[in-house]
């Protein structure tokens, strides 16, 4: 082992503090520093992950207190799993933004490398905490973060999704507090393992109640259907990378709140018809709110949560295949959806609305950008043979095997809509006259690298999903095994 | 005795303030009002054995969250506009 | 008609919250009786005598048993000092020009001279003795955090250094995560315990526990103060 | 402190806590201005960590602080909820002051509070 | 060898792609290669019955050819070689010659690719490449792609996922993928599935071969294609949805009671396909749209005869998929060529090319003849067998139907032929010159294949035969062609040949008349010259006699041109749009609506506690 996973936290940590700093003698460190963090993270987390997954969990004690006392975090198959993909995919948002920021002052790309960091470092730490308060903690820092970025750019209407933003996500701390208070009023602890082992005692109806707040709370951050009206504000008014960032990261770590909670920590059956039916509410009205959009970063935005319904209602199946399916489309959204944003983002900068019309004609004059853009969306629909495609084959087979057939039907015809309006955009990028004669901008040596790394990955996977399953299958298992997950956290020691 | 009397009317007086926070147009009033919720917080923290949190809520609660909420007042508008007399009084959208 | 609907949903929520609390009961032990529920709080007030030796068992639970929330919590702060930078961010800073919140009469003014160096005296006692008595960290760092704002109100040009904030800021934070580390080092565990940790009830005791409290008092100072002071540095467009 | 009196106020101080609650609520929902949304959320904070207090209190006991002149008889309330108040309080501050700083941008951009004004984001 | 020839088309279409880029001749070259170098492989080296197996996520996929699809893969790889041979100089300046390389490339890959697959998974793949690749050839040309490329890719979407649901159903009850086991255990599946599966299956493929309320993408679609492509999309892409219905038909429709029942009403949709396209299409004024329409209405007569299932009903079907993949790609590169070399297709516009363009007009020639059904073309023998099976089974009403379909035929078929290639020459295309030799070229030969199967139609019955018995059709003395009135009576070495030399006769001697007596004489009329009553026509008023060309006959069959089904998908779409629209407003923009959601939402779940955990 070359690490622990503490070190997620506090080095991101240490960094933040020492910043400032060192950007008062060194100010390009700013911006290097953080990269190279979220380097060294992405290094941790890819040698943890294959420790992990030949040696059974790590749970890191915090303060020498064992679990039921102390603070853990767990980084098992399932964590890490997600750890991985959320660092990854940090470090690619820091590089394609390393020069994307490089006309804005000292200060203001201080800020944004520093929030960025936090918002990856929050995330991560919401993943692997093993305490429920702790993640409350956790779900702080990445707001926080989230309502900076969100509100960075001053021109725009930001400040107004900021707020939204910011209105919602003090809705769910209040809830997740009440609702954590409430258990640990019945069962007097805070560690999610003992609370787990101990669920079964707990009064049913305090049980319901709790659980409720919890999925308004964590519905809340992980964009839910009523309760995701903050969500495309914040996408679109965002700059690129964040939006990227929200998508590939931050919903990731409310989804995984979520499920955690499903699946470990309560014992509720109907928690899980729960999920189904709010992710497939969430799914329809979102794509269905996406086709009639006229700005495309709303439009992703909206597909975006679309796409999380999916994975709620893949969770929501509630067997070993749908939490496969639901991971591997997280998977694929997380590198699918940044590359739209990413290569979206270039392909309306020249305007100022950045209307889905403003594409026009950009296959011309952004070949590379439309073709990265255009591989994104199909991807993203589930097209063969790209990456897609294998998680919505496995999904579908999820369902198919729990007899799910009117759920299927709906999804695939939920599906034909986000066809069309993503074949509408590609369709404009190539094939209509330009509107404008603004030039486009050509993105940056780094952006390059980044959204062809993704492109890359997206045909990797579609070509060869087997480099991944082996993974998936390992983090599903991990995630379905209560008991071991229990086990390992209480009789956790300090190594 | 004397303890419980004071608990019921700081209760009282506690959701007398919040009531009037809400109601109240004059923002700067409000935010006087808030400061008093969190004195009288304070003080019920006191009163149920939570010493550390009482001082934590005076400090920020009292003083600094008053603070630099009536600084923005300051910054932006003393009073609250209302659906009713919008036609009146809400200043023009830009 | 909305504030119907909305009084009509606030009253179903607040029924089933209340009739949840109310379940819970109130100043008893709620828990639930079982011989598996060993609540965690009869070791947190068992251990910070035993092991820590810190009296006040809030400050030990926030320092060491949960000290990793209130690394969390410490960040939020920061976070939200950054946050506020970036939010209220212009190209252009108008230095000097401060919204005036009254202007301050001699006796306020001479007054806040000599209140200040007591203020922030008491700030440092409170977390100084942050693991003997109420108080810690927090609640010093705010106290310090209300004499520069007393200042600020006070003096129209009082300014704070915001190289010198940020410094503190940083070595504060620096010295918890660092210390945070240093148990990781040497005791296996990050933020454990590492120091002596002397007699319950004296001064020098409870191992790091004063020396992270001494730490967030510190950060919660800086950054409460930047917070003020960004906010005040606000000067706005109209009113004035 | 007298007990006895005590299991009168048994409702009252939750009931009070969830009712101070919902008027900030109510005001976040209902109240047109920013500012006044902000109000009402930092209410609905106050309410909240009153009942989390609340829920560590025991009758009877004392602050959880061995100070020189504790017997080691009484019993003590439970610290947890107060270590985590504490940690709820300083959050809040900190996205308090963010939504207010918010609300100084949007100020600066629409020049009124009114929210409905302020929807230049839909659909 | 299979993943080899895939790969190498997969390859070979970005090395394309990148290529012309370098260079248009280079792309050119590396294009032919792509082609050419795989199909000449497939064609030597892929063995009847070899299987291959590539796993992937936990499942296998498994390649390998079986009679049936050797046939169709014969069809996709002769007119791909044949079609891309003519690609390249009808592509020559054009635009986006990069894109339709690689597109074209992947489309012949898609193809073999389905037929190859021997499981629903990699069927599906492929079937899905095939989608894109053909949908942006539709688009290419960049005209409609919002109306057509769209509409086109809904219709494949809901074809696509309609066999996406059937096959992870049969894969969750059957734990399989294979064809073979889902066709084998067919019988295992539960009732209601049993009624769900196949239906799932005939929309799916329903939508690509254009059965009559799935196919209103086809008429556009086929038309906005470069030319180059439809010949392939209408011959041999259309053909994947007859290849996938006759494997539903024969393996799962058979197992079912209701299958009779299932059989009439697909081969009722397939006549009423058949009339109502041959309607539309005598009512075009433009090559590219009546062939289209001709095209659906072709593939009406092919799901008839499969729908049908007797030996020889199939025996017809397959027959003209074959001819039909033949004249049709030969008639499309007829277009193809008209439009290159006049840069119209419009009926009004051209005329009198046969003099330019002599080549062209013999293949269109005997395309047509071999398109309308007359003998000795090979149309002839698909038809007059598909009329002997729907009589030997009693449809006599489907027999008129299509009778009366077939007739009506003769009249597109004429106005094809005239529209371009007969009456005046105008001035305006005095300049036109006959097609690149690399585009006529393949063109002739197709014609000239018609004209072959048609006399020797054992070459094509043999490997029918092999196919059907594969699927289970029992050979009655080893061959089931014998079973026609058309060979049975006459023997079927000798069959038509009497005929065809009496034909040919004719054609030589009126041909060598037309030689000898020459254009002396003819007198040259504008074709605008016409009687106006005493009225001066305006300036942009169209005389031309073609305009308003079947007249009377449109006339005629009016009242059936206004229902179309068209228009009734087009207003459903807008009220979708509409709802949407009005979803959407659930987002008002407002943060405290969205608040008040929240809070509504944490309400009902309140309310209903009990309902959702006990």
């Amino acid at each position: 082992m070359v690490g622990t996973p503490v070190l997620f936290i506090a080095i991101p940590l240490l960094a933040a503090f020492l910043i400032p700093l060192i950007g008062m003698v060194w100010k390009e460190s700013v911006r290097i520093i953080p990269g190279l963090v979220l380097a060294y993270l992405l290094v941790l987390a890819i040698n943890l992950l294959s420790y992990v997954t030949v040696n059974g969990p790590i749970v890191e004690v915090i303060a020498g207190w064992a679990p039921p006392i102390g603070i853990n975090l767990v980084f098992n198959a399932f964590s890490g799993f997600l750890v991985t993909i959320m660092v990854f995919m940090g470090l690619l948002v820091w590089l394609y933004s390393y020069r994307f920021k490089s006309n804005v002052e000292y200060e203001a790309a201080r800020k944004y490398f520093l929030l960025l960091m936090m918002l990856v470092t929050g995330s991560v730490g919401i993943v692997l905490t093993g305490d429920i308060f702790n993640m409350f903690v956790f779900i702080e820092i990445t707001g926080i973060s989230g309502y900076a970025l969100t509100a960075f750019y001053t021109g725009r209407d930001s400040a107004e999704a900021s707020f939204k933003y910011l209105m919602m996500g003090s809705i769910a701390s209040v809830l997740l507090l009440l609702a954590i208070m409430i258990i640990y009023s019945q069962l007097g602890t805070l560690n999610m393992a003992d609370v787990a082992s101990k669920m079964h005692l707990m009064d049913p109806k305090l049980k319901a109640v709790s659980f409720i707040l919890f999925v308004i709370a964590l519905g809340i951050e992980a964009e839910v259907f009523p309760l995701n009206g903050w969500a495309p504000d914040a996408y679109a008014e965002a700059p690129g990378p964040v939006g990227a960032a929200f998508a590939g990261i931050v919903v990731k770590a409310a989804v995984y709140a979520l499920i955690r909670y499903t699946y470990t920590i309560f014992d509720l059956s109907g928690a899980f018809n729960l999920l189904i039916i709010i992710g497939l509410i969430t799914l329809v009205v979102a794509e269905v709110a996406a086709i009639r959009q006229e700005k495309l970063k709303r439009m992703l935005a909206y597909s975006s949560i679309g796409q999380m319904g999916l994975v709620l209602v893949s969770f929501g199946i509630g067997t070993k295949e749908g939490v496969f399916a639901a991971l591997f489309i997280m998977l694929n959204h997380a590198i699918i959806k940044p590359l739209l944003f990413f290569s979206g983002s270039y392909l309306v900068y020249h305007s100022k609305k950045k209307m889905i019309s403003d594409v026009d004609g950009m296959g011309k004059l952004a070949p590379l950008t439309s073709i990265l853009f255009t591989l994104g969306a199909f991807a993203i629909v589930g097209l063969p043979p790209f990456a897609g495609f294998w998680s919505k084959l496995s999904f579908l087979m999820a369902a198919a095997d729990s007899n799910m057939l009117l759920i299927i039907g709906l999804i695939l015809t939920v599906s034909v809509v986000e066809l069309v309006y993503y074949m509408r955009v590609v369709n404009r990028i190539f094939f209509f006259k330009r509107a404008t004669h603004l030039l486009a901008r050509r993105p940056t040596f780094n952006a390059y690298v980044v959204m062809i790394v993704l492109g890359l990955m997206i045909l990797g996977i579609g070509f060869y999903p087997d480099s991944v399953s082996n993974y998936l299958h390992h983090a599903a298992n991990s995630l379905f095994d209560k008991s071991q997950y229990i086990h390992s956290v209480l009789t956790a020691t300090i190594q | 005795m004397i303890a419980f009397i004071l608990i019921l009317v700081l209760l009282v007086l506690m959701i007398a303030a919040s009531i009037y926070a809400v109601r109240q147009k004059d923002l700067l009033y409000a935010v006087i009002a808030t400061g008093i919720i969190s004195l009288i917080l304070s003080i019920l923290f006191y009163l149920l054995q939570a010493p550390d949190v009482a001082l934590t809520e005076a400090a920020i609660g009292v003083a600094l969250t008053t603070i630099i909420f009536v600084i923005t007042i300051r910054n932006t508008e003393r009073m609250e506009v209302e659906k009713d007399n919008n036609n009146n009084t809400k200043p023009a959208a830009k | 008609m909305k504030k119907i609907l909305v009084l009509l949903l606030l009253a179903v929520v607040g029924f089933y919250v209340a009739e949840t609390f109310f379940d819970i009961g109130f100043g008893n032990s709620h828990f639930v009786k079982n011989e598996a529920i060993k609540p965690v709080k009869d070791i947190y007030l068992q251990q910070t005598v035993q092991e820590l030796k810190v009296s006040n068992t809030v400050t030990s639970i926030v320092v060491n048993f949960r000290g990793f929330d209130t690394l969390g919590e410490v960040t939020v702060l920061f976070l939200s000092v950054t946050a506020l930078g970036s939010i209220l961010y212009k190209k252009r800073h108008h230095v000097g020009e401060r919204s005036v919140l009254f202007s301050a009469s001699s006796i306020v003014t001479s007054g806040s001279k000599l209140l200040f160096p007591a203020i922030v005296l008491l700030g440092a006692y409170v977390f100084i003795h942050g693991h003997l008595s109420p108080g810690g960290g927090f609640q010093g760092g705010v106290i310090i955090a209300t004499g520069f704002l007393l200042m600020l109100l006070a003096y129209e040009n009082y300014s704070v250094s915001h190289n010198g904030l940020s410094i503190v800021e940083s070595l504060a934070g620096i010295t918890f995560a660092g210390v945070g580390l240093l148990g990781f080092m040497n005791g296996g565990t990050f933020l454990q315990n590492f120091l002596p940790t002397g007699v319950l009830n004296d001064l020098f005791s409870g191992g790091v526990i004063p020396i992270i409290y001494i730490a967030v008092g510190f950060k919660v100072a800086a950054e409460l103060t930047g917070v003020i002071y960004t906010v005040l540095n606000e000067k706005g467009e109209q009113n004035g | 402190m007298d007990s006895t009196y005590f299991q009168y106020l048994d409702y009252a101080v939750y009931g009070t806590a969830v009712l101070v609650m919902l008027t900030g609520l109510y005001a976040a929902l209902v109240k047109r201005s920013l500012l006044k949304i902000v109000i009402g959320l930092s209410i609905v904070d106050s309410g909240l960590n009153l009942l989390i207090v609340t829920l560590g209190y025991l009758k009877g006991g004392t602050a959880p602080i061995f100070s020189a002149g504790y017997d080691g008889t009484q019993t003590m309330v439970d610290p947890i909820p107060q270590a985590l108040v504490l940690t709820a309080i300083v959050i809040g501050f900190g996205v308090t002051a963010v939504a207010l700083s918010l609300v100084i941008r949007l100020w600066r951009h629409h020049h009124t509070l009114y929210i409905d004004e302020i929807k230049n984001l839909k659909w | 060898m299979l993943t080899l020839i895939l790969l190498l088309f997969l390859g070979g279409a970005i090395v394309t792609w990148l290529g012309g880029k370098l260079s248009p001749v280079v792309g050119d070259l590396l294009f032919l290669a792509t082609i050419i170098i795989p199909a000449g492989m497939f064609f030597t080296g892929v063995p009847v019955g070899e299987v291959t197996h590539l796993h992937a996520l936990g499942l296998t996929l498994t390649w390998g050819l079986t009679p049936l699809s050797y046939l169709f893969s014969m069809i996709v790889v002769g007119l791909g070689i044949l079609l891309a041979i003519y690609a390249v100089p009808f592509m020559k300046g054009k635009q986006k010659t990069g894109a339709f390389y690689f597109n074209f490339t992947l489309s012949v890959m898609s193809m073999l690719g389905i037929l190859a697959s021997k499981d629903w998974v990699s069927f599906f793949i492929f079937w899905e490449i095939m989608t894109w690749s053909s949908y942006l050839m539709v688009i290419l040309n960049g005209k409609e792609v919002q109306r057509v490329g769209i509409k086109y890719f809904i219709f494949s979407a809901i074809g696509a996922y309609a066999m996406l649901m059937a096959m992870v159903v049969m894969n969750s009850q059957l734990h399989s993928f294979l064809l073979a086991d889902t066709f084998n255990n067919f019988q295992h599946l539960t009732t209601g599935n049993q009624i769900l599966i196949p239906i799932l299956l005939l929309v799916a493929f329903g939508v690509k071969s254009a059965m009559m309320p799935l196919h209103v993408w086809a008429p556009d679609a086929y038309s906005n294609a470069p030319m180059a492509y439809t010949g392939l999309f209408s011959g041999a892409l259309s053909k994947m949805g007859i290849y996938g219905m006759v494997l539903v038909m024969v393996t799962m429709i058979n197992q079912l009671p209701e299958g009779t029942l299932i059989r009439d009403i697909i081969a009722w949709i397939g006549g009423f396909t058949a009339a109502a396209a041959t309607l539309w299409a005598i009512t075009q004024d433009d090559g590219k749209k009546l062939l289209a329409w001709s095209s659906v209405g072709q593939m009406g007569y092919i799901i008839v005869g499969v729908a049908i299932g007797t030996p020889l009903a199939m025996l017809a079907a397959l027959f003209l998929v074959v001819i039909h993949a033949m004249f049709k790609g030969s008639l499309f590169m007829v277009v193809g060529a008209i439009e290159k070399q006049t840069g119209t297709t419009d009926f009004k516009e051209v005329n009198g090319l046969i003099r330019k363009m002599p080549w062209t007009f013999i293949s269109a020639l005997i395309s047509v003849i071999a398109l309308a059904g007359i003998p000795p073309l090979a149309g002839f023998v698909s038809k007059w067998m598909l009329y002997e099976a729907l009589i030997q089974n009693n449809n006599y009403i489907l027999v008129i139907l299509l009778f009366f379909a077939s007739t009506a035929g003769f009249l597109y078929c004429y106005k094809f032929l005239h529209g371009y290639f007969l009456g005046q020459e105008e001035p305006e295309w005095a300049h036109v010159k006959e097609a690149p030799v690399a585009m006529v070229i393949p063109m002739l030969l197709l014609a000239l294949g018609t004209f072959v199967l048609g006399t020797y139609p054992q070459l094509l019955f043999k490997p029918i035969d092999a196919a059907l018995q594969y699927v289970g059709y029992d050979a009655t003395g080893g061959r089931l062609w014998g079973e026609s009135l058309l060979f049975s009576q006459w023997g079927d070495v000798v069959t038509l040949q009497p005929i065809l030399y009496v034909v040919l006769a004719v054609f030589v001697f009126f041909a060598l008349f037309l030689w000898f007596k020459g254009t002396k004489g003819t007198r040259y009329v504008s074709t605008k010259d016409i009687s106006t009553s005493g009225e001066l026509p305006k300036e942009w008023e169209n005389l031309t006699f073609k305009v308003n060309f079947m007249q009377p006959f449109e006339r005629a069959i009016e009242p059936f041109l206004k229902r179309q089904v068209d228009k009734y998908y087009t207003a459903f779409g807008n009220g979708m749009e509409a709802l949407f629209e009005f979803t959407r407003r659930i987002y008002t923009g407002n943060g405290q609506t969205y608040a008040i959601y929240a809070v509504l939402f944490l309400a009902l779940l309140l309310l209903f506690r009990v309902n959702l955990f006990g």
